[in-house]
């Protein structure tokens, strides 16, 4: 069945009440369902779109709030954020990256995806809109939810101020529009030569982006020496559950989720090995 | 983590054409009114350019501008035969056959001159610039456009020729394999450097040096888009390309060119060559075929690059970083 | 199913088609406004092939509903120069034998020319980052590489004898 | 043609013919063809690996909107061919439109033809099938064992060349030279299967004309090749088709295959009105033809003083479900397969094999390509395995003019020992200079 009706929702709260109706769809920016409209394979009658609903803006209030309809090449000029604006900015390619949005872009199963690590990473929020109002969980809680994403809008993705230091690494098989291998996001706040609190970010590797609580609590109360990233990096390989897929194995993948995390942690650390 | 160097090279032969069956093609030329040409035939431009050198072909023969002369090709209703593009030997037997048809075209229009030069036939010589002159007389001469109209309007008769090529089918011996497959062989041979990086399993190509020799560039802009366009698919087939990544198992069949991994171009390396021309004596004007055996020599010669640098042979294309890896280890072990 | 009138400016004039839900730009172009100079060689955002722009930004017009494009402007290589006055683009892609089949050229040149509008002096990493989203099978992409930086240097010069 | 003279053409770079027409996005291709009335084609394709064919149900697609008609087997009036059979090759072993079995994922069952692409998509997905699943074989050397599923309809997973069953090259006595050498060095290469991958997707408009021929715009490697396949599918004359190409937007081989546009002009034929069928990237991907995963194995016997005086390769191509052009491909791959050099005694198997794959064709270089990997692969172990220069090793065995190939040809236009040597300078490498006096009419290399 193709599909009968595109709406072009003026706002979240008009795309939330729509959103939970039998065959309905919402769509972000398109570059996930749009191909899929066209070769007849996307199962949805009617498709709500956001592209109107006012969300593409970045707006700085001691916070980042980026409207989740802010396309990744916008992401990937905040400067102030380097490891999301070099995680959008290794997406795909350029005119993909004028169309594909940061909202869309968590709603992408692996291997793609490549934000949320770095937004788990700086403990960012999300925005909600549902029929019944509105929420901001933490996005690490968001993205464990069960059930259907699809009865509320995303809306918003809130960075707070980064606190310590922050590294990014992503491996893929060509250096760019390139389906990620393993991605790894870190940050750290180190106080009297200790690590005092610690995120672990991992991509890629599993259905969804997930914090590694293992390699958190490796490197957490201690100094990040060359024990503890190498321990923390096995820590988060371990909580990798990667799948066999075009571009590597499950094998792989786990090889390189520890390097990835490893690689991550010295540059933040400003202590890379290269 | 350690990046290793390696060198390898890698020497090919290409032939050139197919003979089951027999191979031919064929060309008609005709001249227009007014003194273009046009060269009739049914091959098929794949983006390598034989529209181009065809007309170069053509245009060498007759001894008139390149620019006077057009390629009309790929219509079943006015081309005659030709088996297609494959098998590196369009140029080689397309090139022949408007050779041929070409020739006679040439002959007819320096008779339509001699006449109107009232000179003999062979005392002429066209200037490849649109005039036909006497030889030794160069104030006695006519525009090949003077000479078409002629033929055309006052003589009454055509300037026009049929070439065709074929390569005669080979019998072959079912018992020995005794056969004669081809026409005439290019040859290729490619230094390959490699990095490898003993972390990620990466191998890095940092610079394919190929010598090529193909027995006569007839566009050598056109050739070096082959070599380079061809060095580029050999790497990709080295270390990116399959459609079945857990060979022979079906599961997870690229259907994108997300999944279906090819270099791009953040991953060239620098690539240089040279090329030899040693005249091939069936060749038109010595050419030999050239497009396919381009992607060949990078395969192998990368190939070969990676096991110096790892000191283990993977024999098994892809040679993806997991493959190199898994490789390591092995050494190791 | 409702169809949906959409009006637009294309290559500088007003366009309007109608348009059943999620036709993409990419269909829209090339079956109705007769811009098939928009290549189609993936519809699923992978190939580059039908990049387009967008108010001067490239985009994918397979991925793009033309319902988005209401109101706004798109060029597509129609919009660029013609066979008797290329574009410096077109001109350094035809001379320096960076097209082979010719498919992903369009593309190709449309994410270039926006590429130098912004950057006059791209380096080669900078090209080849911004040609990442653009499958070339023929050439090595190497002489669309080269291409494009002569193109660079010969606005540059054009534009310091005007200065 | 005085070929003292300079040349006046040959030898300069004119800028591509269809250059101007590349850069303005004015150059035609056949996804650019339209017409009014224009239908769209789309196929129903095998979901499962090996399968019978129990039902197919078109109820519920004939009722999509815009539905025109669909075409079976039964509507092709020679459905099973063979695209060589042109030069003699047999037997036909491929539908255009599966009857009772389907070979591979992705085989074409049924055409659906509709007034919209979108229609003929929805049509296409609501066609029912009813297959009962069958064992299948992925291996080429599996393929072979006994026992194995079969895959064609003759009943062995192997062409037959004239009675045997592989394409052989025999020259001299590999066996007991090898047994004579003091060393043996063997090796095993395998090659992915690849896809063509052209940026413009394999596809062809078939328009009927009011003279009752049909006009095929095609983007066909090889027209008169179409055309004559097409004809003999459909039953038809010859000269009432008439096939226009010449503007291809990358080959590599894949489309020297037909397999878009009998089915096309059959439904044009049908319906009379333009049909359109161009695969989408995933069916260029995921069904049309491969590089052949070829499995090569070469063992050489090797004097104590470094010449190979041996080679015996035996080589597996994977051809797929059907032959296509690999049974050809196997016979090139045979010519080449002991590489460009001068070895005395040569054995070579060439196996055509059949597995429930996408099936395999030509692709640019297709039997070579493999070969040369096989082979230079295979050079620079026997060099390592016996410590000699693998520069060296190639030229003392590269052939020279005058010398004889395994398959009985005499060698006229040799220039590997020139291109081994210009490489080398390229990069840098100095040989000896016994290597750089080396030449292709030297008539050296000792045994010969």
């Amino acid at each position: 069945m193709g599909v009968r009706e595109y709406v072009l929702a003026t706002s979240a709260e008009g795309a939330a009440s729509l959103a939970g109706e039998p065959g309905t769809v919402l769509m972000g920016g398109g570059t996930l369902l749009m191909p899929q409209a066209t070769a007849g394979t996307l199962g949805a009658e009617r498709v709500v779109g956001l592209h109107a609903a006012g969300l593409d803006y970045v707006r700085r209030n001691g916070v980042t709030a980026i409207g989740a309809m802010s396309p990744l090449a916008t992401v990937a000029t905040l400067e102030d954020l380097p490891a999301l604006r070099s995680a959008a900015r290794g997406v795909s390619g350029w005119a993909l990256r004028n169309v594909a949005t940061l909202g869309g872009n968590l709603y992408a199963a692996a291997p793609y995806g490549d934000l949320a690590p770095v937004l788990l990473a700086l403990d960012a929020t999300v925005r909600l809109v549902g029929p019944g109002g509105e929420r901001t969980p933490a996005l690490a809680d968001w993205l464990t939810e069960e059930g259907d994403r699809g009865r509320e809008v995303l809306a918003e993705v809130v960075v707070p101020s980064p606190r310590g230091v922050t590294g990014h690494r992503r491996h893929a098989r060509r250096a760019a529009n390139s389906p990620a291998v393993a991605s790894a996001a870190v940050r750290l706040v180190i106080e009297d030569g200790a690590v005092a609190e610690a995120r672990v970010a991992i991509g890629a590797v599993a259905p969804r982006a997930l914090r590694a609580a293992a390699a958190e609590e490796r490197l957490t109360g201690a100094p990040a020496d060359a024990a503890a990233i190498a321990e923390a990096s096995e820590a988060a390989a371990a909580a990798a559950s990667p799948v066999d897929d075009p571009v590597a194995s499950a094998w792989y993948r786990r090889r390189m989720t520890a390097v990835s995390v490893r690689q991550a942690l010295e540059s933040a650390l400003g202590s890379e090995s290269r | 983590m350690t990046l290793l160097r390696g060198r390898g090279m890698a020497a090919v032969n290409y032939p050139t054409g197919m003979n089951l069956g027999g191979d031919p093609s064929q060309a008609l030329v005709h001249a227009t009114t007014t003194g273009a040409f046009v060269i009739t035939l049914s091959s098929v431009d794949l983006g390598q350019g034989l529209k181009t050198v065809l007309a170069q072909i053509g245009a060498e023969t007759l001894g008139v501008p390149f620019d006077t002369v057009r390629v009309d090709t790929a219509d079943s209703d006015t081309g005659p035969h030709c088996m297609g593009t494959f098998a590196s030997r369009a140029t080689h037997r397309a090139g022949n056959a408007i050779i041929r048809a070409a020739e006679e075209a040439r002959n007819e229009m320096l008779e339509v001159a001699a006449e109107e030069l009232e000179a003999a036939p062979e005392d002429l010589e066209t200037d490849g610039e649109g005039d036909i002159v006497v030889v030794g007389s160069p104030d006695k001469r006519i525009s090949v456009t003077d000479v078409a109209l002629a033929a055309h309007f006052k003589q009454g008769r055509t300037i026009s020729g049929r070439g065709l090529y074929m390569k005669p089918k080979s019998d072959l011996d079912p018992e020995t394999g005794a056969m004669d497959p081809d026409s005439t062989e290019a040859h290729a041979c490619t230094v390959a450097e490699v990095e490898v990086d003993t972390e990620t399993g990466q191998v890095r190509v940092l610079s394919l040096k190929s010598a090529y020799e193909i027995g006569k560039a007839l566009n050598p802009a056109l050739v070096e888009g082959q070599i380079t366009g061809g060095a580029w698919m050999g790497m990709s087939h080295a270390l990116y390309e399959t459609t079945a990544p857990y060979y022979p198992a079906l599961d997870h069949s690229p259907g994108d060119f997300n999944n279906y991994l090819m270099p791009g171009a953040a991953e060239l390396p620098e690539i240089e060559s040279t090329m030899l021309e040693m005249a091939s004596a069936n060749g038109p004007f010595g050419a030999k075929g050239v497009g396919e055996m381009t992607a060949n020599s990078p395969i192998p010669a990368i190939a070969n690059a990676v096991t110096d640098a790892i000191g283990v042979q993977i024999t098994e294309l892809p040679i993806t970083p997991e493959k190199v890896l898994r490789a390591l280890e092995e050494v190791a072990a | 199913m409702t169809m949906r009138a959409v009006s637009f400016e294309l290559n500088g004039e007003p366009v309007a088609a109608l348009a059943r839900p999620l036709d993409t730009l990419q269909s829209v172009l090339r079956q109705q406004l007769g811009m098939t100079g928009t290549k189609a060689g993936c519809r699923q955002g992978g190939c580059g092939s039908c990049t387009v722009r967008m108010d001067g930004e490239p985009v994918l017009a397979c991925l793009v509903p033309v319902e988005h494009v209401e109101g706004h402007s798109v060029t597509t290589i129609e919009g660029l120069g013609s066979a008797d006055a290329l574009s410096p683009v077109q001109a350094t892609f035809f001379e320096r034998f960076a097209i082979q089949c010719g498919f992903c050229s369009p593309g190709m040149i449309m994410v270039a020319t926006a590429l130098l509008e912004r950057n006059p002096d791209p380096s080669r990493a900078e090209i080849t980052e911004a040609l990442a989203g653009n499958v070339c099978r023929c050439t090595g992409i190497a002489p669309i590489v080269d291409a494009i930086e002569a193109a660079a240097s010969r606005i540059r010069e054009k534009e310091g004898a005007e200065a | 043609m005085n070929q003292a003279k300079p040349f006046n053409v040959i030898g300069r770079a004119h800028e591509r013919r269809d250059g101007l027409g590349h850069v303005t996005g004015t150059t035609v291709y056949v996804d650019d063809v339209s017409f009014p009335r224009m239908c769209h084609l789309k196929m129903v394709r095998n979901p499962l690996v090996h399968a019978r064919i129990r039902g197919i149900d078109f109820s519920e697609a004939e009722k999509v909107p815009g539905f025109v008609t669909a075409l079976t087997a039964r509507d092709v009036p020679k459905n099973v061919y063979t695209i060589l059979c042109l030069i003699g090759v047999e037997p036909d072993d491929e539908p255009v439109l599966a009857e009772d079995r389907v070979r591979y994922r992705g085989e074409q069952i049924a055409a659906v033809v509709a007034e919209t692409e979108a229609a003929a998509t929805e049509a296409a997905a609501k066609v029912r099938l009813d297959l009962e699943e069958l064992p299948h074989v992925l291996d080429v050397e599996e393929a072979l064992a006994p026992g194995a599923p079969v895959v064609t309809h003759w009943g062995t997973n192997h062409f037959v060349y004239e009675g045997h069953h592989c394409r052989r090259v025999r020259y001299g006595d590999a066996e007991a030279a090898r047994e004579r050498a003091e060393h043996v060095v063997s090796g095993r290469y395998q090659l992915s299967p690849i896809e063509h991958a052209p940026v413009e997707t394999t596809g062809c408009v078939a328009k009927p004309e009011a003279d009752g021929r049909v006009t095929i715009y095609t983007n066909t490697q090889a027209i008169y090749f179409s055309l004559d396949n097409t004809a003999l599918i459909l039953g038809v004359p010859p000269h009432q088709l008439h096939f226009v190409g010449g503007t291809v937007g990358g080959g590599f081989g894949g489309k020297v295959d037909v397999i878009v546009e009998p089915i096309a002009a059959l439904a044009a034929m049908r319906t009379g009105r333009p049909v359109k069928y161009m695969y989408t990237r995933p069916e260029e991907m995921q069904v049309s033809s491969t590089r052949s995963a070829a499995r090569i194995y070469i063992r050489d016997g090797v004097t104590a003083d470094g010449t190979i005086v041996s080679r015996e390769v035996t080589t597996f191509h994977d051809a797929g479900a059907y032959s296509r052009h690999t049974p050809y491909g196997c016979t090139k791959h045979a010519a080449n397969a002991a590489g460009p050099y001068t070895i005395p005694n040569v054995s070579v198997d060439v196996h055509c094999v059949y597995t429930n794959r996408q099936p395999s064709s030509a692709m640019r270089g297709f039997g070579v390509t493999e070969a040369s990997f096989a082979v230079e692969m295979q050079m620079d172990r026997v060099a390592r395995e016996l410590g000699l220069d693998p520069w060296e090793l190639r030229l003392r065995h590269a052939y020279r003019n005058g010398d004889e190939r395994p398959y009985r040809k005499t060698t006229e236009d040799a220039s590997l020992v020139e291109a081994i040597q210009a490489a080398a300078t390229l990069a840098g490498i100095e040989l000896s200079g016994e290597l750089q006096a080396m030449t292709s009419d030297d008539g050296n290399g000792g045994e010969r």
